[in-house]
């Protein structure tokens, strides 16, 4: 069983089950349904499985597989996973699984949206393990234009329409994809000359010493596309409208697991091939992500839209992990990952719990709801618990990610992370007014109609859900993982500190 | 010798000739039956072509080169008329009885898009564009009770005409510089060390020349309304064929006749691509109409084309030929896909598009697949494209080319999006499934299928383009 | 002692000429002319490089011949096209040639 | 001045002359009988290059058959008013911008000629036989052109018809 | 018996382990949810009494420690451990015992609720939290359980989430907290960083030999910003009495053992560090001070039976943080665990009356209850003798240690600021007790002593309110301090005088209190009219919670108001500039593109000319 390509494996099932959504007939609703719900979770057992088998006393890229494909350009089809990909992976599986079952009652053009939803899914998983830069573009975008068509068709209009929210989220992305794409055509030219042979193996390439100034410009760009993608300040403004206008899926797999895809790409790519770069422009970006998690979070404050309150909140969020790369140290970067992790399964689940709370009532406005947890307990659990990791509490995985980022960064970045730090109260107190507005409050007799969360619908609460609490409660069953990868990580890229850029 | 190697050209000059009888010959109603023949004898030259590919011959001293850049091109031509033959079953019936005669021009402008390609002179080049170009200005006003048509018709006429005379010109005062035409001797007699004002004069009027025929900026004003005017299959064929073959044109002129040239035609040729580039999708942005958009879209797709000849290495130049093939793939398809709106509805206004998706799911895929290859949305072939021509600017030190480049396509995704915007979400006028026939659908289907297989397996293609651009020494 | 240049510079003048016609004629035939003598203008051109640049081969004189021809031919079809749009709109201004634009 | 400057410049004189009247003339009968001058200047200009096959090839396509080509075109499509036939563009700005850049090119072209340094200078022998080094040529290593503008011309001939013809039987 | 420390783990798991049944599986049957949460701290209980004998049969100074890995990278180690001394060993038996009486209670309170599953699941999880805390063997674990009290806090306080109010308090409790937190956590921050460890004993181990003792300074008052939040010192205390709305028993726990102690618990846990800078000392005493004068002034004329006694656990915090600011850790540990017998008493006892009255709770409409309710009115009494500090009562030990040690350790200011707060003590509480238990009957309603199930509590409280200070007295020879102490914990032996001085404080509060309402000498009324500004000012707390709303309103809202216009108008607004820019602009050249041949023409030429251009400059550049 060595040999068998598990992830392309994964990688591929819920390409297959799109393809073969697409050739069942429309109106085969439930056994559309039921080919989205077994390839992700055959996808997820599967990463699963790729967890408990990988060797953290090992490290590095495990389960390798690569296959020559592109001769002159270095090309590889080539999978694998450290730990700090490994995560992430489980991480899309785990959100791409609960999506299938949060968007379980879509009524309208089901193959359509199941078919998108798993190309989707397969397209984020590839950028986690594709270890090949070619690749891993290229999954990078294969996502965008699902986005679209999912947001333009299925998404919602409140404040901004759906048309244009999905145009903003589609172009902005595919903008700051521009200026990471140079950088990495540049990247390959310089590695082709210094190598003697093209290569777009993200570990050769590591191997190679770049110059300095080099480093730096494409590390400049790169933190511009990533930024873009992990939602940096200023470079935000996609996400909150893009959150409002996504259908529930969309929403729950672009906060949950996309965003993540920069943070990866400024770890796996940023760090490790420029890390030169890296360190010198660092200070910067940590300034942009005080940026974010002081400035989004108070943005919060005065949100009354769910998604919004969300969508500002995980740019906020994705402040942290900003912090935590550009601290450049074990702990921070550990930190980052698994925050990055963290933020994904809590964002999933409150999108989850918003898509459900949205699809019966059709407001998403908290001044509109208030004591939802008389009708609706288990929602308000689902609720409670989202809120409660996305404000760090303790027991969830969130608390793990944003104190070994600020273990990590305070020795980097003190007064900024002084500052980084006052975002948990700000958190608190935009969560605890949500929470507070939606579930609390006297019986309101207009939502005696809502339906609780029951059958399928628990599936996000209880998968989500579960990894929030294991995670948080058991941390090393994650952090080992992560630590293993981001340690041969930071050996790779050797010792050096921060700044330059000021 | 081997003068079998020219037995395409005869073939397809043969078919032009035998569609051209048989269509004048057969009764008008059974007419059709020319577009059968006419695609079969393709097919018959193609696969021809592709079993000589790696055959080589220079006829004439140079004159006329079979190499299998030649044949790249030959295959990218041949296929382009084929696919397009498919694609216009149902629209030639606007034709009426001229059908005969549409499918012999087309052939015809074929013909001389080979022979541009494989000239190694500049008459030859000369006669073969203007074999090519003529036939265009017939093809363009072929809709005869239509206004736009021959609006279309003479604006192309008129100002091709006038390009054709600043080509010439160009070529003389070349002539003048080197005192001989073919490609070969012109690198021989014009040495090295600083180039005479009147030599360079003509190279800047060859570009400007080729320059229409690829509709760079700011030649390329008469493409929105050519395009929009023409036939759609014609338009299909001109954005396509014709600018690959002045691209094979160029590429040939400026590394084999060309080659040591001290004057810094990379940085004229660079400032013209970025003009294009930008100009082309920004004026694409606020069109309704969809055959006028991909006009525009086209002038941009030529600006990412010419970025490969502007890098003149060896990515770029693979990038260059790989573009204009898939280019091939996606342009068509997505003109099959307007085609067969057009003979639906009647015009290609965006709201004709309109609720695509619900009445005709396959023609709305294939058109939102072939439009973002030509954005550059991976894993479509387009990406691949892109990756290998600013891979090339890059190496050859044109940084900024390649950021405004990528820059502006993802921009370009906007108007592409657009259109899937209406199939996928827009209200159709009508409600009942729009039928394709098989051969229009096997036209779709071989786009559809060559747009993903070349994005997402470059491989056989870059080697294919490998070896045909291993006839020009470049690093 | 005249020399190429003089030559050239006819043609240059010539060509000035007709793309001087092809900005300022609204007759559809008369731009066709002013292309015609543009054409003459290389033409004359091409005879005159055969004649001082390469007396032996006469490369300049074929040249001019293949433009010649392709020049009838182009005019054919061009005045074909005008007599085809004449039908239709009954004018021959290329002034009234715009429904497509922008 | 000696008699090569002389005919030279008469024939020059009288071939720009004739260029203008085409563009100058409002009347298109005019313009079109300018135009035979003019190719016929340019057929002189042939003979007066030695390439005298040219110059009857010239005379005979052009002033023959392309010149009367037009003429009948013209009187296809004729206004009744000649005098009008041929005006200029009614925008100033086209206008005036046209012989801006008209002359813009010139002086840019004749630049360019002026300060090149031909290679070699001054006219070499005449080739007697010109004619069957042309038809060597033609048939030799340019008769792909040669074929492909035979193809031309059945095109533009079948096309034309087509063209003019119109869309009357469909 | 080392055993029974090594499965002192379970001290906290267990009601853990009872949250998670009931809120996974149980809820569905709120009686065994209930039993099974009482059950689970029963345990607890009794082997926290197990450990306890075991920690005192071994000795002052045993010290028994395990650690799991639990979160570990090189640099950082947050283990989950337990550390077992006698002061944790004093705080697990405080908090089971005061946990366990207050769950038992609660079956008779909280009967018939329709969330009493979620009630008892609330508990377990609120003890087990706490006891996490004070068995925590660093700050990563102490952290974390602090934090989880405080969203337990929430969660109990916002139980009867249909009130708003009760909404509004949960999660003015859980910010207010949060952002002490924020000081606290930097705190912890400052350690991991600065000597790569949290765990107390190493921490203890090097501290002291730091070769830089400045950097304590920013650490120790940072680390304070913990217990002001948590024990509701001033300028946070704001949350501790809004938190009156969760139940009453929900309040007792709060009050008495959990939530609040854990402060003053973290300034004896890290006394080591403070202790090693003077200046947070005086600071820590200062706050605590001023709490305890502010709060009891507070107090004296508050209407609502639990925030008189809210503002009294205020007070009383103030004195407990007081004592550690003065040095005397054991005599603050005596005070909280004293203080905790008697407030949840008195919580309990509260709860009782309100229940009995439907849930009435100004002090005015009662009356008369020493009739109809005599186990509540007496344990009631007995409670607020403790808290008055009435010898030989639990409450009078305790506070004569904290005043001892503040006179001893020559705060003589703290010590008088200590002795009127006894004084006003005693008088408030007897205010309480006069107007509610012993004056004319407000209403007719039929009251009835409450059930055994709550009385029980009330009285085994009452005893322990009685018995618990003798521990700390000369009676057992001070037998408290002898296990509970730390390096630089000074201990003075009681003073006569001044036990003397603060009895008499104490009684002539009480005197007051009975020359005011019982026999009513001076009527309240007219105080209350003459005073009439002060009045208002203290009734109305200070305007401390106007004044944080209004910064809120000004300051915080506002300035989100702005952020979101900035984000609006001008990050959006750059965004959609931009593309309407580039919209605009392929409008504009589209408008060039006239349909006009001879224009197209035109832009032909011109490209020509301007190449041509091009041309010449380079061949010219190239000649010259």
């Amino acid at each position: 069983m060595s040999d068998f390509p598990i992830l392309s494996a994964a990688l591929l099932l819920p390409i297959l089950g799109a393809l073969l959504i697409m050739i069942l007939p429309p109106r085969q609703e439930s056994s559309i349904r039921a080919v989205a719900a077994v390839s992700t979770l055959a996808s997820l057992l599967l990463s699963l499985g790729v967890c408990f088998g990988y060797d953290q006393a090992k490290g590095g890229m495990q389960f390798v597989e690569s296959i020559p494909w592109v001769r002159d350009l270095g090309v590889s089809y080539a999978l694998g996973v450290d730990g700090i990909s490994l995560p992430l992976l489980l991480l899309t599986n785990l959100i791409g699984f609960s999506a299938v079952y949060a968007s379980w009652h879509t009524e309208e053009r089901v193959k359509e949206f199941f078919a998108l939803l798993l190309l989707l899914i397969s397209g984020v998983m590839g950028t986690f393990v594709a270890t090949d830069l070619f690749i891993f573009f290229l999954f990078y975008e294969v996502v965008v234009i699902p986005i679209y068509l999912l947001v333009i068709m299925f998404g919602s209009s409140k404040r901004v329409t759906k048309e244009y929210a999905g145009m903003k989220l589609t172009i902005y992305l595919l903008i700051g994809s521009a200026f990471l794409l140079v950088g990495l055509i540049a990247l390959f030219v310089k590695g082709q000359a210094l190598l003697g042979f093209p290569s777009m193996d993200i570990g050769t390439l590591a191997g190679v010493d770049f110059p300095v100034t080099f480093q730096i410009f494409i590390y400049c760009l790169m933190a511009f596309g990533f930024g873009t993608l992990l939602s940096m300040f200023p470079f935000h403004a996609w996400s909150p409208d893009g959150y409002a206008g996504a259908p529930t899926a969309v929403s729950m797999i672009h906060a949950g697991v996309l965003k993540k895809i920069g943070g990866y790409g400024l770890i796996r790519i940023g760090l490790l091939l420029l890390p030169a770069g890296a360190r010198y422009v660092a200070p910067l970006i940590a300034i942009l992500a005080l940026g974010n998690v002081v400035y989004a979070g108070i943005i919060c404050l005065n949100q009354r839209d769910l998604k919004y309150i969300v969508g500002y909140s995980s740019v906020s969020h994705m402040g942290y992990v900003l912090l935590g790369i550009a601290s450049v140290n074990l702990i921070s970067i550990n930190g980052a990952v698994m925050m990055m992790f963290a933020h994904g399964v809590m964002a999933a689940l409150f999108f989850a719990m918003i898509g459900h709370l949205y699809q019966q009532s059709h407001t998403r406005n908290v001044g509109d709801f208030g004591g939802l947890a008389h009708q609706m307990p288990r929602l308000a659990v689902g609720f409670m618990l989202a809120g409660l990791a996305s404000l760090g509490l303790p027991g969830t995985v969130n608390f793990i990610g944003e104190f070994t980022i600020f273990v990590g960064a305070f020795g980097v970045y003190n007064l900024l992370t002084i500052l980084a730090i006052s975002g948990i109260v700000i958190t608190a107190v935009y969560i605890l007014r949500t929470l507070g507005g939606v579930l609390f409050g006297p019986r309101r007799s207009e939502w005696d109609h809502l339906q609780d969360l029951r059958g399928v619908d628990l599936v996000p609460l209880l998968v989500l859900g579960g990894a929030i609490l294991v995670g948080g409660i058991l941390p090393f069953t994650i952090m080992d993982l992560i630590n293993s990868g981001v340690g041969q990580l930071l050996v790779q890229i050797g010792p050096g500190s921060v700044g330059g850029i000021f | 010798m081997s003068y079998e190697l020219l037995a395409p050209e005869i073939a397809v000059a043969a078919l032009g000739l035998l569609v051209l009888a048989i269509g004048l010959l057969l009764p008008a109603h059974s007419r059709k039956a020319v577009g059968y023949l006419a695609v079969l004898g393709l097919a018959a030259v193609l696969v021809l072509v592709i079993a000589n590919f790696n055959r080589e011959a220079v006829f004439f001293a140079g004159v006329y080169q079979v190499d299998k850049y030649t044949n790249f091109f030959r295959i990218l031509f041949l296929s382009a008329a084929l696919l397009i033959f498919m694609m216009s079953s149902r629209y030639n019936h606007l034709f009426g009885e001229r059908q005969g005669e549409w499918f012999s021009f087309m052939l015809f402008a074929t013909l001389g898009m080979m022979i541009m390609v494989a000239a190694g002179d500049l008459i030859t080049v000369y006669v073969g564009l203007e074999l090519m170009t003529i036939s265009f200005y017939v093809l363009s006003a072929y809709l005869f009770d239509d206004r736009l048509s021959a609006e279309a018709g003479l604006k192309y006429l008129i100002i091709g005409a006038l390009s054709s005379a600043v080509l010439l010109f160009g070529m003389s005062l070349v002539y003048a510089s080197s005192a001989t035409t073919v490609f070969t001797e012109i690198s021989g007699a014009l040495g090295s060390g600083p180039e005479q004002p009147a030599l360079l004069a003509g190279i800047v009027m060859l570009i400007a020349g080729l320059g229409f025929k690829i509709s760079a900026v700011p030649f390329h004003m008469w493409t929105p309304d050519i395009y929009q005017g023409a036939p759609t299959p014609v338009t299909a064929y001109l954005s396509v064929a014709s600018k690959a073959a002045a691209f094979s044109v160029l590429v040939r002129l400026f590394l084999s006749a060309f080659p040591g040239l001290s004057f810094d035609w990379h940085l004229v040729l660079a400032v013209l691509a970025a003009l294009t580039i930008v100009i082309g999708n920004l004026t694409a942005l606020p069109q309704t109409n969809v055959k006028r958009m991909l006009a525009y879209s086209s002038i941009a797709q030529a600006g990412y084309i010419l970025v490969g000849l502007v890098a003149a290495n060896s990515y770029g130049l693979k990038g260059l030929l790989f573009y204009a093939l898939l280019y091939v793939f996606s342009n068509v398809g997505a003109f099959a896909v307007v085609t067969a709106v057009e003979v639906e509805e009647g015009d290609a206004e965006l709201e004709s598009f309109s609720g695509l998706s619900r009445r005709a799911p396959m023609l709305a895929a294939v058109l939102t697949i072939c439009m973002l290859s030509l954005a550059g949305i991976p894993p479509l072939a387009g990406f691949a494209g892109k990756f290998y021509l600013f891979a090339g600017a890059i190496q050859a030190g044109y940084l900024w080319l390649a950021f405004i480049g990528l820059l502006m396509s993802m921009i370009s995704v906007y108007y592409y999006l657009n259109v899937a915007k209406a199939m996928y979400i827009g209200a159709s006028r009508r409600e009942e499934r729009l039928l394709v026939p098989t051969s229009v659908s096997t036209a779709l289907w071989i786009c559809l299928l060559g747009t993903v297989f070349l994005g997402v397996y470059p491989g056989p293609l870059s080697g294919l383009t490998e070896l045909a651009i291993a006839i020009f020494s470049i690093g | 002692m005249i020399g190429l240049n003089h030559y050239l510079l006819l043609g240059t003048a010539l060509f000035g000429i007709g793309l001087y016609g092809v900005f300022a004629k609204r007759n559809a035939i008369a731009i066709l002319m002013s292309v015609e003598l543009m054409l003459n203008a290389v033409n004359v051109n091409f005879v005159a490089i055969n004649r001082f640049v390469q007396p032996a081969a006469s490369l300049g004189q074929l040249f001019a011949i293949f433009v010649i021809v392709v020049a009838a031919a182009e005019v054919s079809v061009g005045l074909a096209l005008i007599i085809s749009i004449y039908r239709q709109r009954r004018s021959v201004n290329l002034d009234d040639f715009n429904l497509m634009k922008w | 001045m000696n008699l090569d400057q002389l005919v030279f410049l008469a024939i020059s004189g009288f071939t720009i002359t004739a260029a203008l009247a085409v563009v100058w003339s409002r009347n298109i009968v005019r313009s079109a009988l300018a135009l035979i001058l003019t190719f016929l200047g340019v057929a002189l200009t042939f003979f007066n290059l030695g390439a005298g096959f040219l110059g009857l090839v010239q005379i005979l396509v052009y002033a023959g058959a392309v010149a009367v080509l037009i003429i009948f075109a013209i009187m296809l499509v004729m206004k009744p008013d000649p005098g009008t036939t041929n005006p200029t563009t009614p925008s100033r700005d086209t206008h005036y911008l046209g012989g801006l850049l008209a002359w813009l090119v010139v002086i840019g072209l004749g630049l360019a000629i002026g300060f090149t340094t031909w290679p070699s200078l001054p006219a070499g022998p005449v080739d007697d036989d010109a004619v069957g080094a042309l038809a060597q040529l033609l048939l030799g290593n340019y008769v792909v052109a040669f074929e492909a503008a035979a193809i031309l011309l059945l095109l533009a001939v079948v096309g034309a018809i087509i063209l003019a013809k119109g869309a009357d039987k469909i | 018996m080392q055993d029974i420390l090594s499965i002192s783990w379970l001290i906290p798991v267990l009601p853990f382990l009872a949250f998670g049944a009931i809120g996974l599986w149980l809820h569905r049957w709120p009686q065994v949810s209930a039993g099974v949460s009482v059950s689970a701290i029963g345990i607890s209980f009794l082997l926290s009494l197990l450990v306890a004998l075991e920690v005192f049969s071994q000795g002052p100074g045993q010290v028994f420690q395990v650690s799991v890995r639990w979160l570990e990278m090189p640099g950082l180690k947050v283990d989950m451990g337990i550390l077992v001394d006698p002061l944790a060993a004093v705080m697990l038996i405080v908090v089971t015992a005061v946990a366990l009486l207050v769950q038992v209670y609660s079956l008779g309170y909280m009967e018939g609720d329709p969330g009493l599953a979620s009630y008892f699941s609330y508990q377990s999880i609120f003890a087990g939290s706490m006891l996490g805390l004070v068995i925590a063997n660093n700050f990563g674990q102490i952290f974390v359980f602090w934090e989880l009290v405080g969203m337990c806090s929430y969660l109990l306080i916002g139980f009867w989430f249909g009130r708003p109010s009760a909404r509004d308090a949960a999660i003015k409790a859980f910010v207010t907290n949060r952002i002490g937190d924020f000081g606290f956590l930097l705190g912890i921050l400052f350690l991991a960083i600065i000597f790569g460890t949290l765990n107390y004993s190493e921490l203890a181990a090097r501290i002291p030999n730091y070769h830089n003792p400045a950097v304590l300074l920013p650490i120790s008052i940072l680390l304070f910003f913990g217990p002001v939040g948590k024990s509701a010192q001033f300028p946070l205390h704001v949350w501790l009495p809004d938190a009156m709305e969760g139940p009453t028993p929900v309040s007792a726990l709060i009050h008495a053992a959990t939530m609040v102690a854990a402060g003053v618990y973290l300034i004896a846990r890290a006394f080591f560090i403070f202790s090693q800078v003077p200046q947070v000392m005086l600071l820590i005493a200062a706050v605590g001070g001023f709490t305890a004068l502010f709060a009891a002034t507070i107090a004296l004329v508050q209407n609502d039976i639990k925030r008189i006694l809210a503002y009294s656990t205020l007070s009383q915090l103030g004195y407990m943080v007081m004592a550690m600011g003065v040095g005397a850790m054991t005599a603050g540990i005596f005070h909280l665990m004293t203080h905790a017998f008697f407030k949840s008493l008195l919580f309990l006892a509260a709860g009782s009356v309100i229940h009995a009255l439907q849930g009435e709770q100004d002090i005015w409409k009662m009356g008369g209850l020493s009739q109809k309710m005599p186990v509540t009115t007496w344990t009631f009494v007995i409670g607020a003798l403790a808290l008055a500090g009435i010898p030989p009562l639990a409450g009078f030990w305790s506070k004569d240690e904290i005043l001892m040690g503040a006179y001893a350790g020559g705060y003589l200011g703290l010590y008088l600021l200590g002795s009127l707060v006894a004084f006003m003590t005693a008088f408030y509480m007897f205010r309480l007790i006069f107007t509610a238990f012993f004056g004319a009957g407000a209403g007719g309603q039929p009251v009835h002593e409450s059930p055994p199930v709550m009385t029980g509590p009330l009285i085994i409280l009452a005893f322990l309110s009685v018995v618990a200070g003798l521990l700390g007295s000369p009676l057992t020879n001070n037998v408290f301090a002898h296990y509970i102490t730390a390096p630089g914990v000074a201990h003075h032996a009681a003073s006569p005088a001044i036990m003397l001085t603060s009895s008499l404080l104490s009684l002539a509060g009480i005197w007051l209190a009975w020359l005011i309402y019982q026999k009513q000498v001076v009527r309240a009324e007219d105080l209350r009219r003459r005073w009439a500004w002060l009045y208002g000012l203290i009734y109305n707390k200070f305007y401390i919670d106007e004044l944080y709303a209004w910064l809120r309103r000004v300051v915080v809202d506002a300035g989100a108001r702005a952020l979101e216009w900035v984000d609006l108008k001008i990050i959006n607004g750059v965004v959609n500039g931009l593309a309407y820019l580039t919209g605009s602009s392929g409008r504009a050249l589209r408008y060039t593109v006239t349909g006009q041949v001879q224009a197209y023409a035109a832009w032909v030429v011109l490209g020509v000319v301007i190449l041509l251009l091009f041309a010449l400059m380079a061949a010219i550049a190239a000649m010259v």
